[in-house]
């Protein structure tokens, strides 16, 4: 019953699935934010756990990184919602296709 | 074997509370799943000897950015039920399963990991915290000013895309709109002495 | 003497140039004096050479390199020896008699500084072709004297004809060169230099069947330049030139430089006697081929010119047997007294406006007194009656055939010689004799100029007496040449077979006075003869012309067509822009993707990023697997 | 000065365009051409200086650029590239002085400048980066040429053009990166030096993947059969000045990087695709000149006859014998020379009639008897006359040619028929007969500025022909250290036995002294 690292690699892609399967399912931007959240902390174990098992704290400074970029993320993320709320009153990601080729 | 059951045990509360977070229509449940869910992670940090990066983990995602999601959330009208359009939901499943399928493949598939040599291998003798602290204050420091730089940058922009005045502002209004605004201010400007 | 080399040489390219001044300028007669003035220093020069010749000496000289890469060394180096000065003889006493004569013939013409500087410039390279000591050399005159007849050829450019003639005159001959080209090619690459000097010093030592195939090509080239069959159908076409033009290059000079070169290469086809023997049977073939379409055309120019062709035939047949000093020698007699029937031919031209019918003259030595002696005297030198020229070296030539066996040839010839005959003087009679036809046409015709005449009559004299040159042309050319004598072994034979011969040839001239020098009518294609099938096959040239014109004229056009419509515009370069509009079209249709919808594009994103895993998970398979 | 001639030569143009956005646009013109001329005479003080006894490469210059990939700015002239750099600054100098385009002449005039410094820098270069650099810049200006001043196709014949060219570079680009890797593999070091890549000796199979990359980016830019078809376009839609450059220097870039790069870099793959490349060349001799025998404008006769001599250019490249190469070098100065100079001819009755079918002309010889004149010399030169330029490389690739392969020379001497046969058609058709069109009867002969273009060229032409030793002399120096490193360097006995061993010379070198 050892715990090695395959097992954390393992469910770090089983969490990392999920989110991506909730990036891809959700038309809320709200809830696609929470998604890569997800995504993001399923690379935050890995980083981790590899980290740990190797005996070298770079994996640790990757996942630092990405909690502080996460966070910066959510600020300005969450700041251009809200604008994009307001001028249309919609958060919904199939009514924005200006981008349309 | 204390280790494995928490292993074990967290991996399958975070599915979980992960998986309501993605599948559920309630956008309360959803980010009280997350919180969970990040909680359960930190778990994980601590198993792994990152007790710094749990307690980073907590503050963080639990204390800030989970805040600024309810604080988000109250903006928007959430408390419905969120109403999608779901198309192909089978295309998202089958690919995000392949995807993780993938990535199991080559992580189970042991070729990576022989060939990795630790550059800051962890010293015994120093706690997690203090030894993060050594690495990230030497060979990170660049980085980590950067990142905290980039907070700040993040958190202006947080503050001015969703101030008060955003009304006004130029990204905003489309072409017309501005020439519109622009032209007004000019003429009274003129016309004002206010 | 390398002065005198250089004078003569390049004396005509000075007049040449200095006509080319006045080229687009009205006519200024003194471009006619000029060029003429040099082309007499020329001959003088030439003379001033054969004396120095004459003397047991060659003159060699070396002007500049022209081309040296690798092994290649080309030089422009020229040499008068015992042969090239003969020809550098031909050509100057042939040349000045025609510039002379051309300063009246093209009097009244727009083009006259334009046509002494062509002509000037003909001679020149016609000198080049005759001097030059190697094949290179020989190869620029070579392509110069196609290209002067080309601009003299289709001299008058206003006219379809005359353009379509020269552009035929030059293609033809450059389907030739090819062929000299890569005999020029194989002899360098087996010998390694193409001066004559050496060339025929090492020829001997190359296996026989490079020598075969040097000789081949050689031939091919002086088949173009000399018109023989196959490739003789431009020689007529090119009449539609200026008639002293006719005299020079298409009589005289050019077309005769396929025999010269046959001559100057003596040693290779020395040594290969069957390729001697097929130029010999060719020329036989050609002189009674021509000869026959000579009998029917109603052309003047046209049948001198095939009578020309006929003579060609009868060079080559003596080069072809390895009697080169006779083919030399006959190509020298020709060129004065077929010069002369032409220049002659040009006066009745002139007289008649242009006319060229013989049918439609008629009567004429009552006007054109002069001129009738001289075309009389020519046809009988061309004839072959003792004891003008045309009787000493013709009558070799048929000596030759009987006394290296070759019957057949032998027989040829002397039909031919019989028809030769008769043709030259079906046209003198026609032209001179007879009821006065012309007056139909309201035609007024008149002698040409004195000093027209005068300029001629250097012409008439060698046509009467350079049969008395032949021992110490013999002499001199043999210091070079095989030397040969072709004596028939008993004297009874001799006597034989010439008075035979004369008596031949004399028939002919009477039965042809006998039928045409009363002819009363113009022929107007009804009569029962002209519809016979032999007449129709030689008045149509044994449908040669036609036939080039409908297997390859007409075809190589519109394979071209089709080249460029169908195969380079529908498929290469649609094959082009298929490959372009694919990649188009591809954008086009997958702009689709780009809906818009940030959903959508995350799904690619996430396809994206499997099939790059299923790739590296497959590559890692695969490399695992071939590296186990 | 004279050690930094080349990044003079090269730049002086670009900083002397640059300059030019100040200059008035009256004033354009003469600005243009002053420029020109002493790029020119740089040019041939360039050629003064330049020994001809040296095989190698002379006026080298190095500068490292990125010194970790062995990226160098190296540039140098050998026989073969200096009169190719000498016939674009006089094709420029030419170009600009007899021209009569009027539309945004300042414009063009700095367009032609930057050109001409992307033409020296191609033919300079000795590193395969600043080669390419240059070699892909050359379209820019191109583009421009004829998308801004061309005819009414001119959008689609630019972008064919630019991207039917830019296509096959960046398969030489491949080319280029796997040679210098394979010269990273074999000696530790990253190089992009030519002199470099020619001390390696490849094994034969990659000699032949690399050998056909590159064939890709030389043979559509030369442009070989069947990649020929954007050349037609580009050159019926450019203006004069386009088209001019186009044939005379921009198509010798293929054919220069075949000398340059394919025949030393692969000696073995040369011979291995010297047949069929033989072959394709005749077809391209043949075919193009019987399209060209088809054609209704003048222009596309002399844009497909340029093509068909290019077929020779390559015939000569792979005879693989100094005689070959020295003539097909020289033939790529002489069709610079012959073609740019039809090309401007056209466009001198175009500037009068703004048409170029044939059909509606005819008789312009009595009308404009000079023009007719020079186009006849120059039509003589193309179709390869001896004494002009053209007969003397025409003679010696199909010399050399005939070395390799008695029966494709053969066949490919069928070029000088062929070529007289659409030459002297279209000559015809356009000089000769009677004036029938009422529009030609009063058209004016060639005037003074379009003399100062033709009249150098007629000269060049005939020069050369009657003596090209001046010239022929260093790129035979030049030619035969290639071949001598080909024959080193080759690997099979076929490739031996082919490429001819120079090393024991001497005895003909005495033998041309002795003459």
């Amino acid at each position: 019953m050892e715990v090695t690292l395959t097992h954390y690699l393992v469910l770090s892609t089983v969490l990392f699935a999920i989110g991506l399967i909730g990036v891809m399912r959700r038309k809320n931007l709200l809830m696609l934010f929470f998604a890569t959240e997800i995504l993001l902390n399923a690379t935050n174990i890995a980083f981790a756990a590899i980290s740990h098992y190797i005996g070298d704290l770079s994996g640790q400074m990757f996942a630092f990184f990405i909690i502080a970029i996460a966070a910066s993320e959510v600020a300005v993320g969450l700041g251009l919602l809200i604008v994009w709320y307001k001028r249309t009153g919609k958060i919904d990601l199939d009514q924005m296709n200006s981008m349309r080729g | 074997m204390f280790e494995a059951i928490a292993f074990y045990l967290f991996a399958a509360l975070t599915i979980v509370m992960f998986t309501i977070t993605v599948m559920t229509s309630q956008a309360l449940y959803a980010i009280t799943a997350m919180a969970a869910g990040m909680i359960f992670i930190s778990a994980f940090f601590f198993i792994l000897g990152a007790d710094f990066l749990g307690a980073i983990q907590i503050i963080v995602y639990t204390g800030a950015v989970m805040a600024l999601y309810a604080f988000g959330m109250m903006f928007f009208d959430t408390t419905r039920n969120v109403i999608e359009k779901r198309t192909n939901p089978k295309i998202v499943f089958v690919l995000g399963i392949l995807a993780a399928v993938m990535v199991v493949a080559i992580f189970v598939a042991p070729i990576v990991s022989n060939n990795i040599h630790a550059l800051y291998p962890v010293e015994a003798n120093v706690g997690n915290s203090q030894a993060v602290g050594m690495v990230l204050f030497s060979k990170y420091l660049v980085p980590f000013e950067v990142a905290a730089v980039m907070l700040l940058v993040a958190m202006i922009a947080g503050i001015v895309l969703a101030g008060k005045k955003m009304d006004k502002s130029l990204t905003l209004m489309a072409d017309d709109q501005i020439a519109l605004n622009h032209t007004s201010q000019e003429s009274n400007h003129k016309g004002g002495g206010h | 003497m390398e002065l005198y080399l250089y004078i003569a040489l390049f004396s005509p390219l000075v007049g040449s140039l200095f006509a080319a001044i006045f080229g687009a300028s009205p006519k200024t007669s003194i471009t006619g004096y000029v060029t003429s003035a040099l082309l007499f220093t020329s001959f003088v020069s030439s003379a001033i050479l054969l004396n120095y010749v004459m003397g047991g000496h060659t003159v060699h000289v070396e002007m500049m390199t022209w081309m040296a890469t690798g092994d290649l060394y080309i030089p422009f180096g020229f040499v008068v020896d015992q042969v090239s000065v003969v020809m550098m003889m031909v050509v100057t006493i042939v040349s000045t008699v025609v510039h002379v004569y051309s300063i009246g013939y093209m009097d009244h013409d727009k083009g006259f500084n334009r046509f002494f500087s062509w002509l000037s410039a003909f001679v020149f390279s016609m000198m080049v072709l005759v001097m030059s000591d190697n094949f290179a050399g020989l190869f620029i005159g070579w392509e110069g004297v196609g290209l002067c007849s080309w601009g003299l050829i289709g001299f008058w450019y206003q006219k379809d004809s005359a353009t379509w003639a020269a552009n035929e005159a030059f293609i033809m001959n450059r389907i030739a060169d090819l062929g000299m080209l890569i005999g020029i090619f194989l002899i360098y690459w087996n010998i390694g230099s193409i001066q004559y000097d050496v060339v025929f010093a090492e020829v001997g030592k190359l296996p026989i069947d490079v020598i075969t195939w040097i000789g081949i090509f050689l031939f091919i080239g002086a088949m173009g330049k000399s018109a023989q069959f196959p490739l003789h159908t431009w020689l007529a076409d090119a009449m539609e030139g200026p008639t002293p033009v006719s005299a020079l290059i298409h009589a005289a000079t050019m077309v005769t430089a396929g025999v010269y070169l046959v001559v100057r290469s003596n040693p290779i086809y020395d040594l290969i006697p069957n390729v001697g023997l097929f130029i010999a049977s060719l020329g036989a073939f050609v002189a009674l081929f021509a000869a026959s379409m000579a009998l029917v055309n109603r052309d003047m120019k046209r049948i001198i010119a095939y009578s020309t062709l006929s003579q060609l035939g009868y060079m080559f047949v003596a080069a072809g047997l390895g009697a080169y000093w006779v083919a030399l020698f006959h190509l020298m007699a020709h060129a004065f007294f077929k010069a002369l029937l032409f220049l002659g031919a040009g006066n009745v031209m002139h007289a008649m406006h242009d006319e060229l019918d013989p049918f439609k003259m008629g009567g004429l030595r009552k006007v054109m007194k002069g001129t009738f002696i001289m075309m009389t005297l020519a046809s009988v030198a061309l004839a072959g009656i003792y004891p003008f020229a045309g009787f000493f070296s013709k009558d070799l030539i048929l000596e030759v055939g009987f006394v290296e066996h070759h019957y057949v040839i032998y027989t040829v010839l002397l039909l031919t010689a019989g028809l030769t005959a008769f043709y030259s003087f079906r046209l003198v009679a026609l032209i001179f004799h007879g009821e006065d036809r012309y007056k139909l046409f309201g035609i007024h015709p008149h002698e040409a100029y004195k000093f027209m005449l005068v300029a001629m009559s250097p012409l008439l004299v060698l046509a009467i007496i350079a049969g008395s040159f032949k021992m110490t042309y013999y002499q001199l050319v043999t210091n070079l040449l095989p030397s040969t004598q072709y004596h028939v072994h008993s004297e009874a034979t001799y006597w034989i077979m010439t008075i035979g011969t004369q008596l031949f040839v004399m028939l002919a001239i009477a039965f042809a006075y006998k039928k045409y020098a009363n002819w009363n009518s113009v022929p107007d294609g009804s009569s029962a003869m002209e519809n016979r099938f032999c007449y129709k096959l030689l008045w149509n040239q044994y449908y040669i012309p036609k036939f080039y014109e409908e297997v390859f004229s007409k075809p190589y056009l519109e394979l071209s067509k089709i080249a460029w419509k169908q195969i380079d515009l529908k498929i290469v370069d649609a094959m082009v822009d298929t490959i372009a509009n694919v990649i188009y079209k591809t954008g086009e249709n997958t702009r689709d993707i780009q809906d818009g919808n940030l959903s959508t594009m995350l799904r690619w994103m996430v396809f994206g990023l499997v099939v790059l895993l299923a790739l590296a998970v497959a590559f890692t398979v695969g490399y695992n697997a071939v590296g186990a | 000065m004279i050690d930094h001639i080349l990044t003079l030569l090269i730049f002086f143009p670009a900083l002397a365009a640059m300059l030019g956005f100040v200059v008035a646009k009256d004033s354009m013109r003469a600005y243009g051409i002053a420029v020109a001329a002493i790029e020119f005479a740089l040019s041939l003080w360039l050629w003064y200086a330049y020994d001809p006894m040296v095989s190698g490469m002379q006026f080298m210059e190095s500068t490292p650029i990125v010194a970790a990939f062995g990226i160098n700015y190296l540039l140098g002239v050998d026989g073969i590239s200096l009169f190719i750099i000498i016939l674009a600054t006089f094709f420029t100098l030419i170009g600009i002085a007899s021209l009569t385009e009027t539309r945004r002449i300042k414009d063009l005039i700095i367009t032609l400048l930057f050109l001409e410094m992307t033409m020296v820098g191609v033919f300079a270069a000795l590193d395969a980066i600043v080669f390419y650099v240059f070699w892909e810049l050359s379209l820019v200006p191109m583009l421009y040429i004829i998308g801004a001043w061309g005819g009414p196709l001119r959008i689609y014949a630019s972008i064919k053009f630019f991207l039917y060219t830019f296509t096959g570079s960046l398969i030489m680009l491949v080319g280029m990166l796997f040679m210098a890797y394979f010269y990273y593999q074999a000696t530790g070091m990253w190089s992009f030096s030519i002199l470099e890549w020619y001390r390696l000796i490849l094994p034969e199979n990659f000699q032949l993947w690399l050998f056909a990359a590159f064939f890709f980016g030389f043979a559509i830019k030369v442009p070989m059969f069947p990649f020929h078809t954007w050349l037609p376009y580009a050159h019926g839609q450019a203006p004069t000045i386009g088209s001019v450059i186009l044939a005379a220097i921009l198509l010798k870039m293929g054919t220069y990087a075949f000398v340059r790069f394919s025949l030393p870099l692969f000696p073995d793959a040369s011979v291995f695709f010297m047949i069929p490349i033989a072959i394709i060349a005749i077809i391209m001799i043949i075919y193009t000149a019987m399209v060209a025998y088809a054609q209704e404008d003048i222009k596309q006769v002399v844009a497909y006859s340029s093509v068909s001599h290019m077929g020779v250019i390559i015939l000569g490249t792979f005879a693989l014998n100094v005689e070959g190469v020295s003539g097909s070098v020289f033939l790529m100065l002489a069709h610079g020379v012959v073609s740019g100079a039809l090309f401007l001819l056209v466009g001198v009755i175009y500037d009068r009639r703004h048409t170029k079918m044939m059909s509606e002309f005819g008789g312009l010889a009595s009308v404009m008897p000079r023009y007719a004149t020079i186009f006849g010399i120059m039509m003589m030169a193309s179709v390869g006359l001896p004494l002009t330029i053209n007969f003397v490389g025409e003679f010696l690739s199909l010399l050399g040619f005939y070395k390799q392969s008695h029966v494709l020379t053969l066949t490919a001497g069928v070029a000088i028929i062929v070529g007289a046969i659409y030459m002297l058609t279209a000559y015809k058709k356009a000089f000769f007969g009677p004036v029938t069109n009422e529009e030609n009867k009063n058209l004016s002969d060639i005037n003074k500025t379009e003399m100062v273009g033709l009249i150098p060229l007629v000269i060049v032409a005939i020069w050369l022909g009657v003596y090209p030793k001046p010239v022929l002399g260093p790129i035979n120096n030049s030619v035969e250290s290639v071949i001598q490193l080909m024959h080193d360097k080759a690997q099979s006995a076929e490739a031996k036995e082919r490429i001819p061993d120079l090393s024991g010379k001497n005895g003909t070198i005495s033998m041309q002294e002795a003459h």
